[in-house]
């Protein structure tokens, strides 16, 4: 072996960092309509390459074109317009609202709205989300009310969750939105559980998962598809790949493999691949899944393919690591702006009511927040007690809680 | 009835009374256990209700999260305590806090058990007692039986319970009591009256400790193999001790522990894992806050040393009758 | 200098004079830590030396125990303290007992760093203490620093150490003390005299504290925040008390801590997790056995409440200065 | 979706359990030489059907068939052999010492000698282990002296360290193993960290990964790929595949997929998958994995497929959940046997000199056991001292430990 020399760290970098032009060349995007749709009962093996192509439904036109189109009638696209812009909006009002100070912290979703939005309407009531904190859309798309998820944000005495929680971490059991952690990726495992247990039960409710490109290298991802491939229970997995952890581009979670969705393939899992940009992709896949999940098929994991335009959250800055115009740089587009185009294209939308929406919606979230600010904010008007520190810890309070909380003055 | 029996009979009478116990465990289903402590539940209630998982504690304890938010009741086991690391952010981030950080719309009925201690010959990874890592944690209660009666009321309680447990069970005391004496051969349970465990549903509520024995010159605050410990050094020097079976840690029966130590003015805290903000640490500091009036003499702590469990030492290191009679010694001389 | 400078400086003056001194964690490398403790490290010492990892805390933490065992002294960074229980198998069970199990063969010279505490209203998961989760383990050392100069010194000497350190930084000193007093602006450290830090070597060694401000009617133990809080507490109510900064909780100057009590009589210990089986119950334990006959009334524990840490409540929740004053005023009343 | 189904929970089970007749006709074995090889840089993504095939070398006939034959020469497969047998004996030897009372717990290494002793073979001074307690032969073969290994064994006086451990886990930097853990899975990513060590300074020296397949189901496994596939260290992962892990057969680990060598594919790393009861084909694959180490071409995952023939420790009964006979039946055969009938092929050995190398083994086994038990058993002899329990747990003792050790009498 005359070839040997010494070993190095490969360390993976962004071939584009701050200050240099954005450059979205290398990433290969397939026309949409391109990428065929096997039936939802195709084994994994046979199905490789939907984990190395992306699903995408949208073309450059503004048509549904190919195998994923599907068959949304008028008024599901426009809802789903409609959540897509007032989660926009509400998340445009509440970073506002934290540059205030009235609130802590928030977490935004721009260019990211068609994931969860689209997703959720693929799903039944008595489904249930273990989604992350970018996921507020399945609320949006289930129809939360939006005083109620601000009544959080602020974590005033209208919070559901007696401000015991980061802004953004809501809970609805009833909407199918799991309570949030914080801890990156420990609900992946907990969705394949409660899969698990619909199947022991033999209900018919399925779990989805949610997790972030980054935390895919996290223990619970490898927890997960070990039970799920085990167990084979109705879940579906989905990756959200917009590109960046935090400061970390998604080179250094995924190493040197070519997708995310192909650590399915040694699970035995079948996995798509799926324009995370595209309303109709996204719904389409999960649909697919669903089917799968519907019909006792097993688990599917899906990576969506996105970009995350804003920073990590209100604590980050991400010109300081990568080029400030890349998201505009994005090639698979805006998603809000790629539906309202499809709509308009199918003559079922326009320019004006597209305004008209948009000031429509603007209202709603402004009166919407006037009504939470009006229950109070983080740091004034009516807000969670000190008392309701002691509470919930467990079902009944046990005698060293209630002394702490006497020995507190409540 | 072995203490092995017992959880198994716990086991088949949850798992009778209500549809949504299942068990779950690495070795747990078609073979019952390394332990055999699920031995027959397969056969008897189906392979979806107690079955094999994978070598992930993760895996486990992140599953058995989301079955019980979904409405089960699971009973999961980890092989041995000491393998119980990897599960320890799904049990300290996740299940310890689900019911508080949802208010209540999520819960996790969960039990955790896990066999813990020395004592044979198991080395640093088949001997340890991590109690002192859950007590720490807000939203578990941390459970440990010292024989077969309690170990199968204990398991019902904390199964019926509606927040997630950790079940720690000696595992040195499965088939008799182990008083310390590595040279005695140990009495079978079936020879011992807390062997004699009752059918069907037991009330050994969680958080009450038991008064194992009475005494007057000195306290003896002790949980699992440490109880048999405490009852034979009690017995070879002769002295008028009560020895207190916590039973439970959290909640813990602070009531009886005041009552007693009041009385007698003297206390001594035992248990096997290592002292070090071990759980001595917590009853030694309550104690002394709560009874410093009554307090004749520091409290003292016997613990396993701060080191890893040993192998060929074992014997050295675990806390047996002799330290304890020196102890009581020192707190009566005090 | 801020802490987060002092900590910077520590890790290059290590870098420079050892090339075997590595930096990794997620966002550490080229964007320099959320909270850029390691700015400028990759652009100075390379790619190799200072890199971002995948987010696995696991992972960072297993590989540096294979690189410490090559030979390497990785200091890896936790991006907050509460995520470190994905790691806290290979620390536990592996960093701690490598060195144990292999008679010395196989060392684990590393530092783990992690932010720790709240006060900045992260809520559950960016706000824990968890000290007493690695004090209960044999084969680590537990070090918590309070200002600029020791998080320096310290740092430096955990990297030197040839065992593995647990380095918890209380994130609410990042920029400045914090005196619990959440209504005042706090004072940058540039204008604190605790913030002059020498250049190069600063030797401040492990297990040494410090005594923090000299006094005779009581003692408080106080480490990282909570030695502000106590400081401003003791100004506050105006009482003759001296304050202990830990400085290493682990081995413990416990010969400090019996002076100053055996002193003054009357203790009273502090710290931000919660209370039950936190390392006041540790130190509390021990102060009563060491200075039984010295103390004058029992020792008092101010700590965080037995809850998750609230995000809204979070004042509430904080063990401030009113808290400790009123245990100073019950200690030197009793 | 009409054909909507109540889910149910899939829990994999073997065909035969207990009390069945062996059956291992659903195994697929490819005939030895099919097996393409290719070159050690060849790039993940063309050689993914080698996770699905199994590398042999040694035929029927015992010949060394195909490309992956290697030029091993006749000293060295009589060494190999030697390594083999010897491990096979001293596993009885120390077994019977268990059930003597003379040690605590044994774990043997029954139809699995070959994969550590061929292994080991391809290995040079200064490369690094980090094994499981199966993994003996890796010190065989590297010439560990018996005795020590024994005293390991005893814990006994000659213990290097220092009865601290259980029997098997033993330690030897010089002969490149890693102490052993206990705790499953963690040292594979250790191994990991210790190759970017390496890679780090530039040095020649590669580290290897051991795990069995239930072990994969740990977090560590997933941390251990992540990691190699994104330093690209001079690693190699082997994960044996001894069908069982306790009670409990490889399909509750592997799940739907199709193996466990397929893992690799989702992390874009290379993975072979060997005939592990094959010592030509185990050290082909260790050479060819070594080579892409010394050529800084990256980590290689390896599956070696064997079978368990003994129970998974002296704590175990396998008649309870798997029959009997399973061991005879298992269709890849005995690895010394193998190795026999190929050096009597070649005329590089006979019947008679394999039983006078048993007899001098046998021989050679005693003596060592019998100079171990001279110095001490567990609970005879010259034992580590008491005081020894207090060192080791930091280099330099702390008052605290101090005044234990002192407690404790010494
Ligand atoms: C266990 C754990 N480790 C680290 C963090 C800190 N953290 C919060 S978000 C984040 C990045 C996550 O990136 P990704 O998974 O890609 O999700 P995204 O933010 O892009 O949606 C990190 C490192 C955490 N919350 N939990
Ligand atoms: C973290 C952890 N969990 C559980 C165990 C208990 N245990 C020891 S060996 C074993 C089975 C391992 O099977 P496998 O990985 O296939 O290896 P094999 O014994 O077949 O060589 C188990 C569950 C352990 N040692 N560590
Ligand atoms: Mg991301
Ligand atoms: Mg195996």
């Amino acid at each position: 072996m005359s070839d040997e020399v010494s070993p190095r760290l490969h360390v993976p970098a962004p071939a584009i960092r701050a200050g240099d032009t954005p450059d979205f060349s290398h990433v290969t995007i397939p026309r949409a309509g391109e990428v065929r749709r096997p039936a939802p009962d195709c084994g994994a093996e046979e199905m490789r390459d939907l984990a190395f192509s992306i699903i995408r439904v949208l073309n450059r036109q503004g048509e549904a074109v190919g195998p994923w189109a599907g068959a949304l009638d008028e008024d599901t696209l426009r809802a789903g317009l409609r959540d897509m812009m007032m989660l926009r909006t509400y998340d445009a009002r509440m970073l506002t609202a934290q540059r205030q100070g009235k609130i802590s912290f928030y977490m935004q979703h721009l260019g990211e709205e068609a994931i969860s939005c689209a997703f959720q309407r693929a799903l039944r009531q008595g489904d249930m989300n273990f989604p992350t904190y970018r996921q507020a859309g399945l609320l949006v798309a289930a129809g939360y009310p939006l005083v109620k998820m601000m009544c959080q944000v602020y974590s005033n005495d209208g919070d559901p969750v007696r401000g015991r929680q980061l802004p953004v971490f809501y809970s609805s059991k009833e909407h199918g939105f799991f309570s949030i952690s914080g801890n990156l990726a420990t609900q992946y495992v907990q969705a394949v559980g409660w899969a698990m247990a619909a199947a022991i039960r033999g209900e018919r409710h399925l779990a989805a998962g949610w997790i972030g490109d980054g935390s895919t290298a996290e223990s619970d991802f490898h927890g997960a598809l070990v039970f799920a491939s085990t167990y084979k229970p109705p879940v579906i997995l989905n990756i959200v790949n917009n590109q960046w952890a935090i400061s970390t581009f998604q080179g250094i979670a995924r190493g040197g493999a070519g997708t995310f969705a192909a650590r399915a393939h040694g699970f035995g899992l079948p996995a798509l691949r799926v324009d995370g940009n595209d309303y109709l992709a996204v719904h389409a896949a999960a649909q697919w899944a669903a089917e799968r999940a519907r019909r006792d098929l097993g688990p599917t994991l899906i990576e969506f393919v996105t970009y995350r335009v804003g920073g990590h959250s209100t604590s980050d800055d991400p010109s300081a690591y990568r080029p400030k115009e890349e998201g505009r740089a994005w090639p698979l587009g805006d998603p809000i702006l790629r539906l309202k185009a499809h709509l308009i294209a199918r003559g079922a939308w326009s320019d004006e009511r597209h305004a008209q929406a948009e000031a429509e919606i603007a209202y709603q979230v402004a009166a919407a927040q006037k009504e939470a600010e009006a229950i109070g904010t983080l740091h004034g008007g009516r807000r969670p007690s000190p008392r309701d520190m002691f509470e919930d810890v467990f079902a009944k309070m046990p005698p060293h809680l209630l002394r702490q909380r006497h020995e507190m003055g409540y | 009835m072995t203490m092995i029996e017992a959880i198994r009979d716990a086991h088949v009478v949850a798992m009778e009374r209500d549809a949504n116990v299942v068990a779950m465990g690495e070795d747990v289903g078609y073979f019952g256990g390394v332990f055999r402590c699920t031995a027959g539940l397969q056969k008897r209630f189906g392979v979806e209700r107690c079955f094999d998982t994978p070598i992930s504690e993760l895996g486990i304890v992140g599953t058995a999260i989301g079955m019980a938010a979904y409405g089960l009741r699971p009973v999961v086991e980890i092989q041995f305590a000491d393998y119980m690391y990897p599960a320890y952010d799904q049990i300290v981030s996740e299940a310890a806090r689900l019911r508080y950080r949802s208010a209540g719309e999520f819960t996790c009925p969960l039990v955790v058990r896990m066999p813990t201690g020395g004592g044979i010959f198991g080395a640093q990874t088949h001997s340890q007692s991590p109690e002192a890592l859950f007590t720490h944690v807000a939203g578990l209660k941390t459970v440990v039986p010292s024989n077969p009666r309690d170990a199968k009321g204990l398991l019902l309680a904390a199964i019926a319970d509606p927040d997630p447990v950790i079940f720690l069970e000696p595992k040195r005391l499965y088939n008799g009591p182990f008083d310390g004496h590595f040279d005695r051969p140990s009495t079978p349970w079936s020879k011992h009256e807390l062997g004699e465990v009752e059918d069907g549903v037991i009330e050994v509520p969680l958080g009450k400790a038991h008064i194992a024995r009475a005494g007057a010159a000195a306290t003896l605050i002790a949980y699992g193999t440490m109880v048999h410990v405490a009852h034979s050094a009690v017995d070879e020097c002769g002295a008028d001790v009560e020895v207190i079976d916590l039973r439970t840690l959290l909640p813990l029966d602070l009531e009886a522990i005041v009552a007693s130590v009041n009385k007698t003015g003297r206390c001594i805290v035992l248990h096997e894992a290592t002292l070090t903000s071990g759980f001595g640490a917590e009853l030694a500091a309550l104690v002394q806050a709560e009874c410093f009036y009554a307090l004749e003499a520091p409290v003292l702590r016997v613990a396993g040393w701060d080191t890893p469990y040993p192998h060929a030492q074992e014997h050295d290191y675990f806390p047996g009758p002799a330290r304890v009679i020196r102890a009581i010694r020192a707190v009566l001389g005090g």
